[in-house]
């Protein structure tokens, strides 16, 4: 690609819906209130694993100011999919989980729901509610899922692809992926390191809890106010499960507080669309913080085993990895994605990957940035560690020694196009960080990860103000910063100040079908659309210019911001040479030249090119009492093109410190019966800010050439490699190698006593 | 024409002008694996698209079939 | 009953009803409209709810709504000075201290609690004043050269 | 549903009234556990006693002979009394680890105390400090040592229609301080683990002649530990004498195994903060 010099894109201007933010005046999920609105509550399933034998509702219709009540029966049994990735979204699944019918399968499950006049009313008559459970024992991991004689959480399921005699199962599918001979492979090698590691289940910790308001009118017609990532897939999947044409469904995206892919799919739109269209008046619902933990969210809980061989100078020659993955109490863990991201850095003649998505009960698993790669980024980059140890290597050496770059074929099957792998690998290998000293205590971890970064549908529309200033709106539910960056590139295609473009997020009435909010798209793909949007706009502008000055279109030139005649080409009045008109100046004439200009441009795009990034972790640790603590952190990474260099360091540094959290504390405790106990963020300790210190960030840019300014996806790569770079640091500086997530200071002080046995107190 | 790597490790030469008629043709052919082959993502010369399209293929265009990815 | 409470909110008295169990954050999203203070938790452990109450830094969440009685409120809505930004209101938005920014209400009038009583806060000042304040997006650094900037 | 009343009563002789005359009457303080508690279903008062408007309830004043605080006093007023933390530095960093600056603006000492975890902060600094709760009630006041106010975890000597009014501490002897640690697997924000209170009184020398540890969250209430104190008194603090300590202070310890840590790990660490704590105390006697 040809070296393009931008005016805007790389620049750092103030976020269009910036002063909303800071001055409390942006809207969110819980922040509208309709007129005549009643509270919605859900009632949930104590148990883990249970026969829902009845539901008594009586007491609470009777309730004065109760107006609806919703149980599991009531709602249509539907059998769709919506396509979205890994074992797309079965509708009927979403529709079981977000609503028990004769079966609870996780703890926190719904089982039914109350709207009435009052919150404490709702409450109250959600109390009244009597259900009746046969228990069943839970099953909560792998292993327990696995056993040859497990409790089945769905009778009817079979493994995928076993014939229709086989017995029910709660392994879901089984997928493999291989290359070469693995078995010549080990043989050949000088060094085969094998381990087996563990990471807990984790939430996505967005600070806004799920919220909505649902009316459904006399006529049918429905609209939802909700925050979500994906308005259109609210409404296709909420038109669905509440038995509505999604033709009279309409969806408002507020501001969304947070997601990580936690807010795809639907937990209460459809319940709040079905209260409201029994009392024929706006239901809203919002999750408390105890409801979120336990019935939204999680990522998986796994069991990954490595086994890598290499020759003496480090090259690999084979790596086999089998990997389980929980999905929660339906199928569709992203273990895949997980297999195919593990050893997607490097090059292997030989491999063997299997990878098994597993039923427990507990909710299921939703998106969670670069789903299923952190986990596998983890247990293969622990090895990875451990043979650079053992052959004495420096750790970023023998990544450079085997990395994948233009031209090699991915694990996964196609050739890798233009990657950063090298680049970022060499700027972190000269970056200060690496080869700064450690204090007393300290240890130094080093770890990479990846992600494929999404594509897929969106559309864009730009809107020219006759006084020259642009208009640009997509569907895209704006989580971290996309609008600045949508009105980035409007400007810098039109030529006129970021300032004066104003973006904004339509609704699913208004704006062109825009696939979701997440997966690293939006400023590959809605960004692409709107700099074809822009391009819409300087054409139709040259045809306007070209009508004033009584030229062809084609003749018409463009230099930043400026219209320019063709040689010779003269002014109508005075017959004067033309001069270049400004967008001002022609949209200006908008009326007498055809009419307002508005462009518009859709499109699907392929998969925004693969990122990598490489972090550098120091953890300091209390050898006493097994606490550690992030004391530098650097994360370097290849985005393709930075649009706006503050969010995209924002990502980075936003994706490090949730990796961190996964590495450290984060994890879900639950008890014997399957209930989990820290449903709280007292005690699912996400990282607080005087945990931390500042996290240095290195961007590098190699251009996608998928995109017109070679963008990639930023958001999901950073949270990759924190799990294996503190996991690494804490070997470093304990000389223990940690195979179970999270470090939290029991585990660590337990192996660190282990190890080397000291009197109490001593 | 592409030249097809099927999961696993087979390659076969397809004569296709376009995806939709390769779909068409492995169905024939690989009647067994033909539903598995749907659900999931296609890379064309690198490329992978979530859902296949109507793209045309040349001799030396590579396909690859990827399980499909979600995002966060 | 509901209780009929006199406060001062943002500098102008205010009224409003209350059950006597609700908190004050209930009676300023819900009664008063003062949505700008976020619920998160309602626990008291994520900070989205700060408020000021008679100058002092408390979760909205925590506090009985009839405590208003006779006492001074501050919330997000209030730090503006008519049409000028808080300082730490520009901050924010220069240094992109922001992505989802449902956090961004509590820190900014935490921050102003901390810029208050101490001027120039060291870093780890900032980072411990701060800690009951969580934000997910950010990993805080941007929040924290914010805080530092406005103090300076 | 019935609205749960809100009192405000201006003195303690009304608060006693309104809580003898009310089952279901809750004082209320800071609210930062019991509006938990009552959102979780855990607690259902009838009424909320707000405790705040009572004048000897809050502030804080210290004679020449003791410390006086007020039960309702927040942690973020303590904190900000220079005399106090002076005198008291290990009670000043306790209640300075009551969660976090916003819950600091509300919760208070008397309700750290009164909520009776077993991991209270202040608690095991109240102890080594010799504090004593003030209580009023139908019957009179009447005063407790802090070391037996709590008797199992979210339990307390308090009767019926009883108050804690305020909490007494003596002024250190010369050449005595006191510290607090506690082991949170983050940096802020969380229950203690573990925790440890010292305090030490040093003669000329530089040798312990008097000492009181207390150890928090590894039994059902905040413990003394005299054993530990043993260690210490006679010494001059030396390598031998603070793993002595901290070898008593983890066999006093009678942890369970939950979601914040196991009982091999809090007995362990209860004695390594125990050895920190002391040091701490000592170095701070000049």
């Amino acid at each position: 690609m040809s070296e393009r010099t931008f005016a805007v894109v790389g620049t750092r201007p103030v976020r269009h819906d910036g002063v909303d933010k800071v001055t409390g005046r942006a809207a969110y999920g819980a922040d509208a209130n309709w007129p005549g609105m009643l509270h919605g509550v859900v009632v949930r399933s104590p148990h883990a694993h249970a026969r829902i034998v009845s539901i008594d509702t009586s007491a609470a219709e009777a309730m004065p100011g109760v107006k609806a009540v919703l149980v599991g029966s009531e709602l249509p049994d539907i059998n769709a999919t919506i396509p979205l990735g890994e074992a797309a979204l079965d509708l009927r699944d979403m529709s079981y989980s977000m609503m028990a019918r004769d079966k609870a399968l996780y703890h926190g499950q719904a089982v039914a729901a109350v709207a009435a006049t009052t919150l404490d009313i709702a409450r109250e008559a959600a109390a009244t509610i009597v259900v009746s459970y046969e228990k069943l024992t839970p099953v909560m991991n792998v292993d327990e899922a696995t056993a040859p004689d497990a409790p089945i959480l769905h009778p009817t399921m079979r493994t995928k692809g076993a014939p229709p005699d086989a017995p029910p199962s709660n392994l879901a599918s089984r997928l493999e992926m291989k290359r070469g001979d693995v078995d010549a492979g080990f043989a050949d090698a000088d060094l085969v390191i094998e381990r087996e590691f563990r990471t807990p289940t984790v939430h996505q910790g967005y600070i806004e809890p799920h919220a909505c308001i649902a009316r459904c009118g006399e006529d049918g017609r429905a609209v939802i106010w909700c925050a979500t990532q994906g308005p259109f897939f609210v409404r296709d999947a909420s038109a669905a499960i509440a038995g509505l044409d999604p033709a009279h469904v309409k969806v408002i995206p507020s501001e969304i507080g947070g997601g990580f892919g936690g807010k795809i799919v639907v937990y209460l739109e459809p319940v709040a669309l079905l209260l409201a269209k029994k009392a024929q008046r706006p239901v809203k619902m919002v999750m408390n913080r105890d409801e979120v933990f336990r019935a939204t969210g999680p990522t998986s809980g796994t069991k990954i085993r490595v086994k890598i061989g290499a020759k003496r100078d480090g090259t690999f020659v084979a790596a086999k990895v089998s990997f389980w993955y929980e999905a929660g109490a339906f199928k569709g863990s992203p273990v895949g994605a997980g297999a195919m991201c593990s050893i997607a850095p490097y090059k292997f003649p030989n491999f063997f990957l299997e990878a098994h998505d597993v039923v427990v009960n507990k909710p299921k698993v939703a998106a969670y940035r670069a789903p299923g790669s952190p986990m596998a980024s983890f247990a293969v980059e622990s090895v990875v560690d451990e043979i650079a140890r053992e052959l004495k290597m420096d750790a970023i050496d023998l990544r450079l020694k085997n990395a994948n770059q233009e031209g090699d074929q991915a694990p996964y099957g196609p050739k890798f196009g233009p990657i950063g792998l090298k680049s970022v690998l060499e700027a972190a290998k000269n970056h200060p960080h690496w080869k700064a000293p450690l204090g007393p205590n300290q240890g130094r971890g080093f770890a990479i990860g990846f992600w494929f970064n999404g594509g897929m549908n969106s559309s864009a529309t730009v809107t020219l103000g006759g006084d020259g200033s642009a208009a640009v709106q997509t569907g895209n539910p704006d989580i971290g910063g996309t609008r600045a960056a949508q009105a980035m590139m409007v400007a810098e295609e039109l030529g006129i100040p970021v300032e004066r473009v104003r973006p904004s997020v339509g609704d699913t009435d208004s704006a062109g079908y825009t696939d979701l909010t997440g997966g690293s798209r939006v400023c590959f793909a809605t960004g692409m659309a709107v700099i074809r949007a822009a391009e819409d706009v300087r054409e139709q502008l040259k045809a306007r210019a070209a009508k004033i000055w009584n030229v062809e279109p084609s003749a018409v030139g463009w230099d930043s911001g400026n219209l320019i005649p063709p040689a010779g080409a003269k002014e109508t009045k005075s017959g004067h040479d033309a001069k270049p008109l400004t967008v001002a100046e022609v949209a200006a004439k908008m009326a007498h030249t055809g009419g307002p200009v508005v462009g518009r441009a859709s499109l699907y795009a392929p998969m925004a090119g693969p990122g990598f990034g490489a972090h550098i972790c120091d953890l300091e640790v209390d050898q006493e009492t097994g606490r550690s603590r992030v004391v530098r952190y650097t994360a370097i990474q290849d985005v393709g093109k930075a649009v706006h260099p503050s969010y995209v360091e924002g990502q980075i540094q936003g994706g490090a410190v949730q990796g961190i959290g996964w590495a450290l504390n984060e994890e879900y405790v639950y008890n014997r019966d399957g209930a989990m106990e820290n449903a709280g963020f007292l005690d699912y300790r996400m990282p607080v800010a005087s945990d931390l210190p500042m996290i240095d960030t290195v961007i590098v840019e190699v251009a996608n050439p998928l995109h017109p300014y070679g963008v990639r996806g930023v958001g999901e790569v950073p949270i990759c490699p924190p799990l294996a770079a503190c996991a690494n640091a804490m070997r470093s500086a304990t000389g223990i190698r940690f195979t179970q997530l999270p470090l939290s200071p029991p585990r660590v002080l337990e192996k660190i006593m282990a190890a080397a046995p000291v009197a109490v107190g001593a | 024409m592409a030249i097809v790597h099927l999961p696993g490790e087979q390659s076969v030469t397809i004569d296709a002008p376009r995806v939709p008629e390769l779909f068409a043709a492995l169905r024939q052919r690989f009647p067994d694996i033909a539903d598995q082959l749907e659900e999931m993502a296609i890379a064309i010369d690198g490329d992978i698209y979530q859902d296949p399209g109507y793209q045309d293929l040349r001799p030396e265009t590579e396909v690859h079939f990827v399980p499909r990815i979600a995002g966060g | 009953m509901k209780l009929h409470i006199h406060t001062t909110i943002n500098g102008e008295p205010a009224e409003f009803l209350c059950d006597g169990h609700e908190t004050l954050l209930s009676a300023l999203r819900n009664t008063l409209g003062l949505t700008g203070t976020k619920e998160g938790c309602s626990t008291g452990d994520c900070g989205a709810c700060s408020i000021l109450l008679d100058g002092r830094l408390v979760p909205a969440c925590l506090v009985l709504a009839p405590e208003a009685q006779g006492r001074t409120i501050t919330t997000i809505e209030g730090i503006a000075q008519h049409d000028v930004l808080h300082p730490l209101q520009k901050t924010f938005l220069e240094n992109a201290a922001l992505q989802c920014g449902i956090c961004t209400p509590g820190f900014i009038i935490a921050a102003k609690a901390l810029l208050d009583k101490k001027p120039k806060p060291t870093e780890d000042e900032t980072r411990f004043w701060l800690a009951g304040n969580l934000c997910r997006c950010t990993g805080y650094d941007k929040i924290i050269r914010a805080v530092m900037e406005a103090s300076v | 549903m019935v609205s749960i009343r809100y009192e405000a009563p201006q003195s303690v002789a009304d608060a006693v009234r309104l809580l003898s005359a009310e089952q279901g009457a809750k004082v209320f303080a800071g609210g930062t556990d019991l509006l938990v508690q009552f959102k979780m279903g855990a607690r259902q008062p009838t009424a909320f006693v707000d405790i705040k408007r009572i004048p000897e309830l809050v502030g804080i004043t210290i004679t020449d002979r003791a410390l006086r605080l007020g039960a309702a006093t927040s942690a973020a007023v303590i904190g900000e009394h220079d005399e106090l933390t002076r005198l008291w530095p290990g009670l000043a960093e306790a209640v300075h680890l009551i969660g976090s600056t916003q819950i600091q603006g509300r919760g208070t000492v008397g309700g750290n105390l009164c909520n009776a975890s077993p991991a209270a902060d202040t608690t095991c600094a109240l102890i080594v400090n010799r504090a004593e709760c003030v209580i009023a009630g139908p019957k009179g006041e009447r005063t407790v040592p802090v070391e037996t106010f709590c008797t199992a975890p979210g339990r307390t000597v308090l009767e019926r229609g009883e108050l804690l009014v305020a909490i007494t501490i003596p002024r250190p002897a010369p050449r005595t301080a006191d510290a607090y640690l506690r082991l949170i697997p983050r940096s802020e924000m969380d229950i203690a683990v573990a925790g440890a209170g010292v305090s030490v009184t040093l003669d000329a020398n530089g040798v312990c002649t008097a000492a009181r540890v207390a150890i928090g969250a590894v039994a059902p209430t905040a413990l003394l530990v005299p054993d530990a104190a043993k260690a210490l008194i006679g010494s001059k603090l030396d390598e031998r004498a603070l793993n002595a300590a901290a070898a008593a202070a983890s066999a006093a310890a009678s942890p369970i195994d939950d979601k914040r840590g196991t009982v091999a790990y809090r007995r362990t660490v209860a004695g390594v903060l125990t050895k920190r704590a002391a040091k701490i105390a000592a170095g701070r006697i000049r």
